[in-house]
């Protein structure tokens, strides 16, 4: 390991020191925050020795709004709308770890029918949040093509969800012990109308761009993460199982009615280059979308008929202080858990949320080493880190 | 870590592996190809909003959509529910209470709506008792200065809107079509800023949310009390009397459906805790607490004589006279009799912050089982466990 | 294997030093001395019964009535398919504890996220800085007793609210309409 | 065009080689020809900006620009006049000398090409009989206004952008060099008249067809052009993901019009070369070229016509391929585009021309090779366009669309 770098503080005055930093005739590149593809606002310190980076410091934070803190302040219903803005891109996710964290500490059950809206709305938001992670992903490659593809599939299941709780990206459909609005009439055959037509754009996509031979240059070999590593930076999601670690946490630790579903987990296989490249993280995303499609056209058939969508809730919801809980959820970017101690009256003690994001950030320094600068854009877009979900 | 992770280089001496290169290449771009020259021939995706649509883009969002929010004030009931419901307090709501014969009960002041900060989360829509809030369609709202941002609900400050008394058991409210009155409160885009005085001018004209005026709590208190007793056994008449003296919003803040729930519970005796009254607040507490002290004792408490027996203290009225030192109830009841006076002293929410179930818990144990510490109801706060220490010790409770 | 039997083998190779599990009406605990974090980490991760390969989540809990700061590590084993929540109560003045960086790489910047937002400083971590917050930033946000510096840099950090103008903007049209009204009841005697 | 002028002057009465005003008349025309070829250069760039705007549009399913004029034709008028407008900032410490000078340089370097290029039969500019070689060299001064602008603007993703740009010019021009040769080869001549007359008006008379090396040699060159047009999958140096914009990024205003201009402009060039070289050029079908010269009055002026529709619809399919595949295929990484070049195309390349060189003697001693092998792969290129129009229906209805080449525009 090469010596650490000594990184230069951001004392905003003195910005000479930043840009005249040169270490033993290396570039000191400031890739960010402002930058097309680092995914929302993320600075990377990147040290180069003309195209080959020596290395690539992650400084994240200007997203940072403390969503931490504001948990201590609101009430556990009032709290919903804020875990919408912990992923925005995957808003559905969120909502449900707060709803079963809350859940847990009340220790209610949450009737059937409930349990099934939030199954139907989570895997469909789960194709949104691929669909946008191997877009982004295509067009930080080059192919600018399969991006509006992406995006055009992505408004479909915008329409889905407006009409499903109203909103587009922050839905705060979940309420704590149920849902707060029923499916409305006819829903199953537009939603089965969207899987039979996806399924086939699926197909369309990969012919486009999963097995290019450009992209597959590109990304196949790049950034192997052997399943040890991946383990011990604790990365989750498609990041983990595109290494080999068959953990799925709707498998591992089944919650909701994720038991009553046959559904497989596809793992890196190193089709085109070693198990775990960034390649094997793109065809994971795009095979998690065809499982989703299959769950949710089975959530449709045994879609329970009696109309109860809301558990028995006291108005003002109080616990006992002290009382804790820890959820864990597959978020469409892997194991998000959420870790609530209670505080007296309306509100919580402290929120703790684990994201998925957040870890993978930790190992892109460990990667970066000796990749080209084009790697490193690929190598922030296979692991679809996204900004707001770094800083919370 | 490798130093240099370079991919290895395909070694184009297998002349092997150079054609299968030069063949996979080709035949991906053929299949990459084909596919975005089918799209050519492919009606784009794209509705050409605001001008070229088939059809009016209202019509094209769905029923749930939440837009710009609306309140119909016919229908508004002044019971703050949707601003106590809001997480950020975009919605602000300022009440005049008047005493129902000159002035009107209940008025509004201002209902504002700060659709710049408002985060669209429809949270204030669900705890509304008539329906009056409600997310409309509409989201065209572009303005150029940000003030411009706030929805005014009630058009004038110096016309007050009465707020609305919702007949017994209706279900359905009749309202105005939904987005009727956001779209004309949405002011032109380019209206000119709304003259906000600064900090320092307000502060010269004394700004500060003014007491409501209008309306003597002590007194009213006093007379409903008195017409209570007339009507002490007629139970119907005890329970209007008694809904006089609440905000009668039917807002279900006091889990009950209504005021009539909660003010016929009082009146059949079921239900003795006067502090649900959310909307009502300080005020219609002070109220309901003189009338059931009055029924209770028999005597209209400070009418006749100021001294005997003083209104139990009313939190942010004048420093009540300090009580004579009779012996503390616990001793004079009887068991349940004091139970249902400690029951009453407590905020009767059915929380459980208290460890118990509900407040009868918590009842049953300091009064049968000995429960000692008094400070545990959470939601009634100081004043409850001022009246607790008050009918268990006689004593003032220790500094929290 | 069960969070008891966990406790028990943790028991058996640390002694008294463990305590007992403690029940937090859901997930229960484990308190552990801050002195011997590290060794307690290195032997859940190395024993072959236990095999915490993975740190999920390290958080901390600031008690400022019991005068503690709460660091809560929650581990995973992948092979065995178990967790476990080992705590450590620190002094809320000066909270220190070992940084277990070593053991798990996923503690880097968990740690250095626990160090910018609660101020628990981890010694031995190869890179504490903050992560969050601005570099120069003074306080720790999550703790109870946090107030918000008024401005970072000349950038203000409160903006006025538009709803508090419209109270102003109210009250001067009430005074402007009470003083027309009595202006119109002198001016008939 | 010097034929022309002095047939004209001779009309006035003069004998052109000993009239003293002859050079001032040939520096008037040479004005007025760069005049009228400079503007079509500038308003055929920015027509393809439009123009790819809307393909690029229609392939992503969306619509692309259609409010400025008739189906937003007017679109690049309205952009032009734009950066006109447009501050022309320079950094504070760009190197001023040379950030003003590296626009010029480009624009000098996409100008001259016009010169050797024809449009028609008879429209030229000057059918040099070193046409090929001098277009060659003139290509060149591109790569030297990019390294003087990424230099210049002093910024570090400037210089990036500038560097790999010139590495990939510089090296691609050695594949392009060499897979010209091979129609010079064939044709026996360098002027680009020469070598358009050596063709045919059908496909099996085109170059491209004459053998298998020939036909490497015409996607070698068509990889090559897209190279040095900075084009995907070349498009490294202006790489929006990495550098945001690659040299052009620190320009604005009327100086970034410029490397607009080229950059677009280009596409006329690199498609006019192939088609030049390869596809038979202004060959109007039933009229070779020997009785098109004899043609005169009404008939020449409808022969010229249509010689200069072919030419310019066989150049708009190419440059219609070029956007196309820009708007399919992702960017290389810099090393691969180095390798690519070095390992396999400059190989392939000189194969190709000894292979070429090889055919020829065969074809001389045995024409009945030469012809059948045209026809040959004449008809493999007609079944290769068969099958892919029937992979691109296949692809219109799998995903269940229906053919609609009219709504929505």
């Amino acid at each position: 390991m090469s010596k650490p770098l000594e990184v230069p503080t951001m004392d905003m005055e003195n910005k000479e020191v930043l840009r005249r930093i040169e270490i033993g005739g290396d570039m000191l590149l400031n890739m960010g925050p402002q930058h097309p593809s680092t995914h929302g606002v993320i600075n990377f310190l990147v040290q180069t020795d003309g195209e080959v980076m020596k290395r690539a410091i992650p400084e994240v934070g200007y997203l940072h709004r403390s969503l931490e803190k504001i948990g201590e302040r609101c009430t556990y219903n009032g709290y919903m709308p804020y875990t919408d803005r912990v992923d925005y891109i995957a808003a559905m996710f969120a909502n449900q770890g707060w709803a079963m964290a809350v859940e847990r500490l009340l220790g209610m059950q949450v009737p059937r029918r409930a349990e099934f809206c939030r199954v139907i709305a989570c895997e469909l938001n789960r194709i949104s949040s691929h669909l946008i992670s191997v877009g982004t992903m295509a067009m930080d490659i080059g192919a600018v093509t399969p991006f509006p593809y992406a995006l055009r599939e992505r408004e479909f299941i915008n329409d889905l969800l407006e009409e499903l709780c109203g909103a587009r990206l922050t839905y705060n459909y979940l309420r704590i012990g149920g849902v707060a609005f029923d499916l409305p009439s006819g829903y199953e055959d537009k939603v089965s109308a969207f899987l039979d037509h996806f399924e086939k754009i699926l197909d369309e996509f990969n012919r486009l761009i999963t097995y290019n031979e450009i992209f597959i240059k590109r990304l196949a070999h790049l950034a192997p993460i052997p399943a040890q590593m991946a383990i011990d930076y604790c990365l989750v999601g498609p990041n983990l199982r595109a290494s080999g670690v068959n953990f799925d946490v709707r498998k591992a630790l089944p919650y909701s009615v994720y038991p009553d579903f046959q559904f497989d987990v596809p793992l890196g296989k190193g089709e085109v280059g070693t198990v775990g490249d960034a390649w094997d993280r793109f065809w994971c995303r795009v095979e998690e979308m065809r499982q989703s499609c299959r769950i949710l056209r089975q959530a449709l058939a045994q879609l329970p008929q009696d109309t109860a969508i809301m558990g028995k809730v006291p108005r003002k919801i109080k616990i006992p202080e002290g009382t804790e809980a820890y959820s864990r959820i597959e978020s469409a970017r892997g194991d998000m858990q959420y870790y609530v101690v209670a505080g007296p009256g309306e509100n919580a003690h402290r929120v703790k949320i684990r994201t998925g994001s957040f870890t993978a950030m930790g190992i892109i320094d460990a990667l970066s080493r000796g990749l080209m600068i084009a790697d490193l854009v690929a190598l922030i877009a296979s692991l679809d880190v996204v900004a707001p979900e770094i800083d919370r | 870590m490798a130093e240099t992770q370079i991919p290895p280089p395909q070694s184009p001496g297998a002349f092997g592996a150079y054609v299968k290169n030069v063949r996979d290449t080709a035949k991906s771009f053929w299949e990459g190809m084909s596919v975005t020259l089918s799209y050519m021939f492919r009606k784009p995706i794209t509705s050409q909003y605001p001008d070229r649509m088939s059809v009016p883009v209202s019509e094209t969002i769905p029923a749930r959509y939440r837009g710009f929010l609306e309140v119909d004030m016919d229908i508004c009931t002044a019971c703050q529910a949707c601003e106590r419901a809001c997480p950020i307090s975009v919605i602000n709501i300022d009440i005049i209470k008047g005493d129902g014969k000159t002035t009107p009960k209940l008025r509004m002041e201002r209902f504002d709506i700060d659709i710049g900060k408002c985060m669209y989360c429809g949270l204030c829509v669900e705890p509304c008792p008539t329906g009056a809030i409600q997310h409309t369609r509409e989201f065209e709202g572009a303005v150029m200065h940000f003030n411009n941002l706030t929805l005014r609900f009630v058009p004038d400050v110096l016309q007050p809107v009465v707020a609305y008394k919702p007949p017994k058991g209706a279900e359905a409210f009749p309202r105005q079509p939904l987005g009727e009155i956001t779209r004309k409160l949405v002011k032109a885009w380019d209206a000119p800023p709304p003259p906000f005085p600064s900090k320092e001018e307000a502060a010269k004209a004394d700004h500060g949310k003014p007491k409501a005026a209008g309306l003597d709590v002590a007194a009213m208190g006093r007379q409903l009390a008195a017409r209570a007793l007339q009507v002490k056994e007629d139970k119907p008449k005890l329970q209007k009397v008694l809904e006089e003296a609440m905000a009668g919003t039917d807002c279900g803040d006091c889990g009950y459906p209504d005021c009539f729930g909660y003010s016929n519970a009082i009146a059949q005796g079921k239900d003795t805790s006067t502090e649900k009254c959310a909307p009502g607040g300080a005020d219609s507490k002070a109220m309901l607490e003189t009338i059931l002290v009055s029924l209770k004792t028999g005597i209209v408490p400070g009418a006749a004589d100021p001294k005997a027996e003083a209104p139990p203290p009313v939190p942010g009225a004048a420093p009540e006279p300090e009580k004579p030192k009779g012996p503390p109830l616990s001793q004079t009841l009887s068991k349940d009799e004091l139970y249902k006076v400690v029951l009453d002293a407590m905020a009767g929410t059915d929380c459980g912050d208290c460890e118990y179930p509900d407040c009868d818990g918590y009842t049953r144990g300091i009064v049968y089982e000995g429960q000692t510490d008094l400070g545990r109801c959470a939601p009634g706060g100081e004043d409850t466990r001022v009246k607790l220490y008050e009918i268990m010790l006689g004593t003032k409770p220790p500094a929290k | 294997m069960t969070f008891e039997e966990i406790q028990q083998r943790l028991a058996a190779k640390f002694g008294e030093r463990i305590g007992a599990l403690a029940p937090a009406n859901k997930d229960p605990f484990l308190v552990v001395p801050a002195a011997d974090i590290v060794e307690i980490c290195r032997f859940a991760k190395e024993d072959e019964a236990l095999a915490f390969d993975c740190l999920m989540n390290l958080s901390s809990v600031d008690w400022p009535k019991k005068n503690q700061i709460e660091v809560v590590y929650h581990l995973w084993s992948y092979r065995r398919r178990h967790s476990f929540i080992l705590k450590v109560q620190l002094d809320r003045a000066k909270p220190e504890i070992a940084s277990i960086e070593s053991i798990w790489k996923s503690a880097n910047w968990l740690e250095r996220e626990q160090y910018d937002l609660m101020g628990v400083t981890f010694t031995g971590h190869p890179d504490l800085r903050r992560i969050m917050m601005p570099d120069d930033w003074v306080g720790n946000p999550l703790r109870k007793d946090y107030a918000e510096q008024p401005q970072w840099h000349n950038i203000t950090t409160t903006r006025d609210n538009s709803l508090e103008g419209y109270v102003r903007l109210d009250e001067l049209t009430k005074k402007a309409a009470e003083a027309a009204a009595a202006a119109k009841k002198e001016l008939p005697q | 065009m010097q034929g022309f002028i002095d047939n004209l002057i001779r009309g006035w009465g003069y004998d052109p080689a000993s009239w003293p005003w002859t050079q001032f008349v040939y520096v008037a025309f040479m004005g007025l020809f760069s005049f009228i070829v400079i503007n079509f250069a500038a308003i055929s760039g920015g027509i393809f900006s439009w123009a790819e705007r809307r393909i690029a549009a229609r392939m992503q399913s969306r619509v692309g620009p259609n409010r400025v004029g008739p189906a937003g034709f007017l679109q690049w008028i309205a952009d032009a006049v734009k950066l006109l407008f447009k501050e022309d900032l320079i950094p504070a410490e760009a190197d001023n000398v040379l950030f003003r000078a590296a626009p010029y340089f480009m624009m000098v370097g996409f100008a001259c090409v016009f010169v050797a290029l024809p449009f028609s039969h008879r429209l030229i500019i000057a059918d040099m009989n070193i046409g090929i070689f001098y277009i060659l060299a003139v290509t060149a001064l591109i790569v030297v206004g990019i390294i003087m602008s990424g230099w210049s603007s002093n910024s570090k993703w400037s210089l990036f952008g500038a560097i790999r740009s010139a590495a990939q010019i510089i090296s691609y021009e050695i594949p392009a060099g060499m897979a010209l040769m091979i129609p010079v080869l064939l044709a026996g001549t360098m002027s680009t008249q020469g070598i358009i007359r050596a063709q045919g008006p059908w496909p099996w008379q085109w170059f491209i067809f004459d053998d298998p090396a020939a036909t490497a040699a015409f996607f070698i060159f068509f990889i090559s052009a897209l190279a040095e047009g900075n084009r995907t999958p070349f498009d490294l140096p202006e790489a929006e993901s990495e550098l945001v914009s690659g040299y052009n990024t620190e320009y604005s205003g009327m100086r970034f019009s410029y490397f607009f201009l080229v950059e677009w402009g280009n596409l006329w060039v690199m498609s006019a070369l192939a088609v030049t070289m390869f596809m038979g050029g202004w060959q109007v079908p039933f009229l070779p070229a020997e009785r098109l010269d004899a043609l005169t009055g009404w008939a020449a002026f409808f022969a010229e016509v249509a010689s200069v529709l072919i030419f310019a619809l066989k150049t708009l399919f190419f440059v219609f391929v070029v956007m196309w595949l820009r708007w399919t295929l992702p960017r290389i990484r810099v090393d691969q585009m180095m390798n690519m070049c070095w390992k396999y195309l400059v190989p392939a390349s000189f194969v190709s021309v000894l292979f070429v060189a090889g055919w020829m003697l065969v074809v001389r001693s045995a024409p009945a090779v030469g012809i059948a092998m045209r026809f040959l792969l004449a008809g493999a290129a007609t079944v290769a366009v068969v099958l892919f129009v029937q992979r691109v229906a296949h692809n219109l209805r799998d995903t269940g669309d229906k053919f609609d080449f009219t709504s929505n525009w």
